[in-house]
């Protein structure tokens, strides 16, 4: 038995169903009605304008500095359109358009980028957890969340994000294989968005994809157009009824990219030329999906100015919303709220210490 | 009742909560088949089966973000770190989240996850088995620090680090894993956290200290009464955060003097938060320079020098003579 | 002489130390092209490039870790992490093997490291981007925490830190990275690590802070002597472990009373450690209670709330007062 | 462009060269010389025999935990081997027979055992690092070492050991990446010894090989029989030539068994089958190797004699060294070496309170 070649049981397959025209791949195409479709439109829409809005309100010193989402709308609403709401999501920090997809409202993403930690609220019932800034560290999370539904014996799926430089952080590495060796019911879904602020996919790692990473923990990895709406929803739906049988987790990769600043703090033409943006305008999810949309008349250019003005108004109401909240949430004392179940005594001093400055300060 | 080891104790502990609510689950590296380094989870795998009593991969911010993600589903995951020396590997995990969670979510999420590691020196380890460094965890905003000091309360403790809403760092002080027995109630004890207790009264002197250290510390206290009729008093800390200091103030008002007993390297230690707290509250109370007998700023060396790294009953005697001669 | 900034400061020392010793490497997330997210190393990449300014993929245990086996060749790597907040996912290596190498191998091998990263509140930032643990690492044997509070000293720590033959966590008041200008000189200039300073002199009250809050106490100690003529003598650490106590224990035996100041959580932080030294070594010179003016036991908050969990010029004045009434 | 297969660059071969009777694949047979050979077989007999020592020494209370490497001579003696005296060793715990190879010195490692922090001592111009025992976290400190090499432009190579619990640690991911990203010349030896502590290799993770981990990072990797000095030796050789032309980073997965205890603090009744052990004795690697030299008339039962005779005495003379040093070394001030290069204010301090409380307990 000399030199012999090992068979390894899984292949790297890649996924696209709706091209840059919008031209779809019929044997692929899901088989999905229209007001769903309508929704995906609606989700991807929603989340581009409304992170349009933050921008704004964020250059006009309303709100600190957030991580704006534009392109990766597809990747991120065809993968949470594949969830249930007894589902449980596990964003990163760059998965506005999924969180509120889920029920997440506009006006805590507001509060929360305008310094409150009251944003980072989510009403009883909904299953999303809050953002989590520490690369990486949140893809244990789902694991652990998902070997507890398996655990219930409910048939539920823990969703997480998180993008391509998380990949290179110890923590992926072990909720991975966490995943494999339990053989829960998560699917781990990375936004390859190709930088991690200036660092581009091919510094990050040197493997050709992101998704053969899986193959180091004997799980099932596939790679997707990620700005084909299509395409992420049907590997997802994959990974999620996989999932949902018992058959363990799966990554996907969704290809997309990063249009915008990392964060409001940044300045990409540091590190990027404008000509490899440009490349990606012509890729734009919701454009393509719109014209699949209208080449299957499902809609119209009237329906599409509706659908904005609504959206417009939505965001209008949020706005306002978060502004009236921040006024009742002008006590500096609330800091004090939800450290542990019960404020233990020298934490109570303190809480006294800063109630009575304040009192002094206003006298 | 009957006299348990704190290895048995801390055991009797798991194995009733588990009994009493499904949402307990065990895990880390070897607790299961194995039963542990220590053998503190035997029999529990074959009690409760391995959905119940992981063996995790060798990871240990996989298993503490693994728990974490799991107490968020509303399991109670008891995780055992191998040795306290290997809980960095995971600490990102534990002060980004464990101890965040609840405040992110402003009130949604809550970790309620304990996490076991032995700690501390004295059974001639490798390097890395037997650090003390429970002030990384007390000076996180979020986490709670217990430490027990004998069998029962080692027992009671964990029952209600367990059952605490907020997670915990439950730190076992190894050298006392087999070093005595103690009667240990069949019947369900708790005992609140964040409380000290008064394990010795006097009136002479307070010294203040827990896990392993304090019986080091009672040595001593017998060893003064004994040759020289100094009445010590012995305080047992128990919970480090949040830190009870009402008890301990109260005991250094009646004797004017105190001593801080710690194998943790004494520089940003434990024992100088027990020293400012009673400066900023019974400072006139102070009759002498609050002493501290800790490791030394040092890596806790290995076995053949650590009888002289570690506080000993010798070393905390002549502190207690010098406070008392000042 | 120059007026910089403190980001200019610390561009500066990295430049010259490169220039002038080809075993110094800068690394980290995005230091090359970018420039690092604060800018503090601008300008290297294009001078030095990718081999000695590297932008490393995204991991800190990684970074940290890499530049351990690059410092046990006989690199000086000057590793950045992006958030200090962000230490903790590679704190096993420091701990377990910066901190330690020198003494695993007996003396054969060191570990010339200096980790930067930028801490602390006030910049209006996310979760995780304005923590202040420097107690973590000063309570690390083996490991020095040098915090700087001016340009100058900034540049003059840095390049110290950067000779110095053991590991160094260098974290800078990010604060401070563009608050105000200072002249530093063109000629090289270092400043021993473990010695801290008098920022300010005076004879009624000792002040200790470092980092950003030293500049609150110094406006502190202006309103004060404007005000009422209280002379508050101020210190500021600039190393915190190990702690140079004797500076401000002369201070100390002069004023008699003491507040200690900084923005990192109380409960096990710095200022403990400050208190039990006063206590251990002057204790009969303290007429008051040592007070401390820090943030609270709690994770900082969002910005809204940022003011009001640091300490501030008026916190401060208000804990003279009382300990000076006291 | 539908689904499609993406095509990955490395595959994964499986090298074994000796078989368990000793025969050789003469097609893969390592073109060395006899004395080489003799070399091998000296190695691992010295660490074979040396194990058992310790073990006799551990169990009369002279020494105390440690790791035995009884079976897996073959995997540490094959790889080291392929090293020149200018490249770097990078050691877990349980490389004994391959430290002591490179220049190690048995009484250091009988002092450390015995707790003594100077068994820590690396002379002076041997390139192995000191054991790491936290697991998995030096696979880092040789990237960065080998980073260093390729930086001064010295043709050396870093090699690093450690388990297959190992892999499952965020540092192992970390060190793979950047070994990949960096190119650096480092070889990663992975010792499969089937277990981690009680922990199978089959619960550790669900990828079929350990070796296939490699892909993740565009590194190749490859599986041998680890009982089989030959193909360690071959894997290794390949490897560090590889490393030395500048070719960058790879990983060798050794498959053997650690037939003895994990420490001498562990049980494995507890948790394996007295059967699974017996299995593996038949694969021994030194009996197979001798069956091998012998075949090849390279040596004699009398030279073995001869051969163990000698071992067997410089053994003898290594443990009398150390029990001389341990007298040399009986002043617990010693621990206030080597902590800085110079003792800061507050830990003269310290050292002086010892110093006092020393002499004040001996009067
Ligand atoms: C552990 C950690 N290290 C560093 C950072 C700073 N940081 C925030 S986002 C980011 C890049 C993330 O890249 P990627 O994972 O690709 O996600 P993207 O930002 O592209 O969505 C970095 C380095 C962080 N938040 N957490
Ligand atoms: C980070 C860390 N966690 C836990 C341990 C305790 N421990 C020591 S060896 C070991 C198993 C190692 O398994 P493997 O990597 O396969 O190496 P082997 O012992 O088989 O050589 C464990 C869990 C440790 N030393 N370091
Ligand atoms: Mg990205
Ligand atoms: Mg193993």
């Amino acid at each position: 038995m000399p030199r012999q070649e090992i068979e390894l049981p899984y292949r790297i397959d890649y996924l696209s169903i709706l091209d840059e025209q919008g031209k779809v791949d019929q044997d692929l195409e899901p088989d999905v009605d229209k007001d769903f479709l309508l929704k995906l439109h609606r989700g991807m829409l929603l989340g581009r304008r409304f992170d349009e809005r933050l921008l704004q309100l964020q250059r006009q010193g309303r709100m600190g500095t957030f991580a704006p989402i534009t392109g990766q709308e597809a990747a991120q609403i065809g993968a949470v359109a594949a969830l249930e709401d007894s589902d449980w999501l596990v964003p990163s920090f760059r998965e506005m358009a999924a969180e509120i997809w889920r029920g997440k409202t506009m006006e805590n993403v507001i509060l929360l980028y305008a310094g409150y930690n009251e944003g980072g609220a989510i009403p009883d019932g909904l299953n999303n957890l809050p953002i989590a800034i520490p690369v990486g560290t949140q893809t244990l999370h789902a694991a652990g969340i998902a070997y507890a539904m398996k655990y219930r014996q409910e048939k539920h799926v823990a969703m997480v994000f998180f993008g391509d430089g998380a990949t290179s952080e110890g923590d992926f590495h072990e909720a991975l294989n966490f995943a494999g060796v339990f053989q829960v019911p998560v699917v781990f879904v990375c936004q390859n968005n190709h930088w991690a602020i200036s660092i581009p996919r091919s510094k990050q790692t040197r493997s050709k994809t992101l998704a053969q990473k899986a193959l180091a923990y004997g799980v099932p990895g596939i790679q997707v157009d990620g700005n084909d709406v299509l395409a992420v929803y049907s590997a997802a739906r994959e990974a999620v009824e996989r999932a949902r049988s018992g058959d363990g987790p799966s990554m996907i990769e969704c290809v997309t990219y990063r249009m915008s600043v990392h964060t409001t703090a940044d300045d990409p033409k540091r590190y990027r030329r404008e000509e490899d943006v440009e490349g990606w305008v012509a890729k734009d999810p919701i454009t393509r999906f719109e014209k699949y949309l209208k080449s299957r008349k499902i809609f119209t250019d009237k329906k599409i100015e509706a659908i904005e003005a609504e959206i417009k108004q939505e965001i209008k109401e949020a706005v306002e919303r978060s502004e009236k909240k921040m006024e009742e949430l002008g006590d500096p004392l609330l800091m004090f709220d939800h450290v542990f179940a019960e404020l233990p005594p020298y934490l109570r001093e303190q809480h006294e210490e800063l109630r009575k400055e304040l009192r002094q300060d206003s006298t | 009742m009957a006299k348990m080891t704190m290895v048995q104790a801390i055991n009797l502990a798991l194995k009733q909560e588990m009994e009493k609510d499904d949402n307990v689950v065990v895990l880390g590296e070897d607790v299961g088949v194995d039963g542990g380094v220590f053998r503190v989870t035997e029999g529990l795998f074959e009690q409760f089966g391995e959905n119940r009593v992981m063996d995790t991969p060798l990871a240990e911010a996989g298993i503490i973000g693994f728990s974490i993600g799991m107490a968020l589903y509303g399991l109670k995951p008891v995780c055992e770190i191998q040795f306290s020396g290997f809980t960095y590997l995971g600490f990102h995990q534990l002060e980004s989240h464990a101890a965040r969670l609840r405040g992110r979510s402003a009130g949604r999420f809550t970790v309620p996850m304990v996490l076991r590691a032995p700690y501390g020196g004295g059974v001639r380890a490798l390097e890395h088995h037997s650090e003390s460094r429970e002030a990384y965890f007390a000076h996180t905003p979020g986490l709670k620090m217990v430490i027990p000091s004998s069998p029962r309360n080692a027992r009671a403790l964990l029952v209600s680090a367990i059952r605490d809403p907020d997670p915990v760092v439950y730190f076992e002080p190894k050298a006392l894993y087999r070093a005595f027995r103690e009667e240990v109630p069949e019947d369900e004890e708790t005992m609140e956290l964040g409380r000290s207790r008064i394990a010795r009264e006097g009136k002479d002197i307070t010294l203040i200290s827990y896990g392993a250290m304090l019986h080091e510390t009672m040595q001593a206290a017998s060893a003064l009464h004994q040759k020289q009729g100094i009445e010590a008093e012995v305080i047992d800390l128990m919970t480090i955060a949040p830190l009870d200091d009402a008890l301990f103030i109260e005991s250094a008002r009646k004797t004017g003097r105190v001593v801080v007993i710690h194998e943790a390297p004494r520089s940003f230690g434990p024992g100088a938060e027990v020293a400012v707290r009673l400066v900023e509250k019974s400072f006139l109370y102070l009759e002498a320079p609050i002493r501290r007998v800790t490791g030394f700023d040092l890596v806790i060396p290995l076995f053949q020098r650590e009888k002289a790294y570690l506080p000993g009953v010798d070393r905390i005697v002549r502190a207690v003579r010098e406070t008392l001669d000042f």
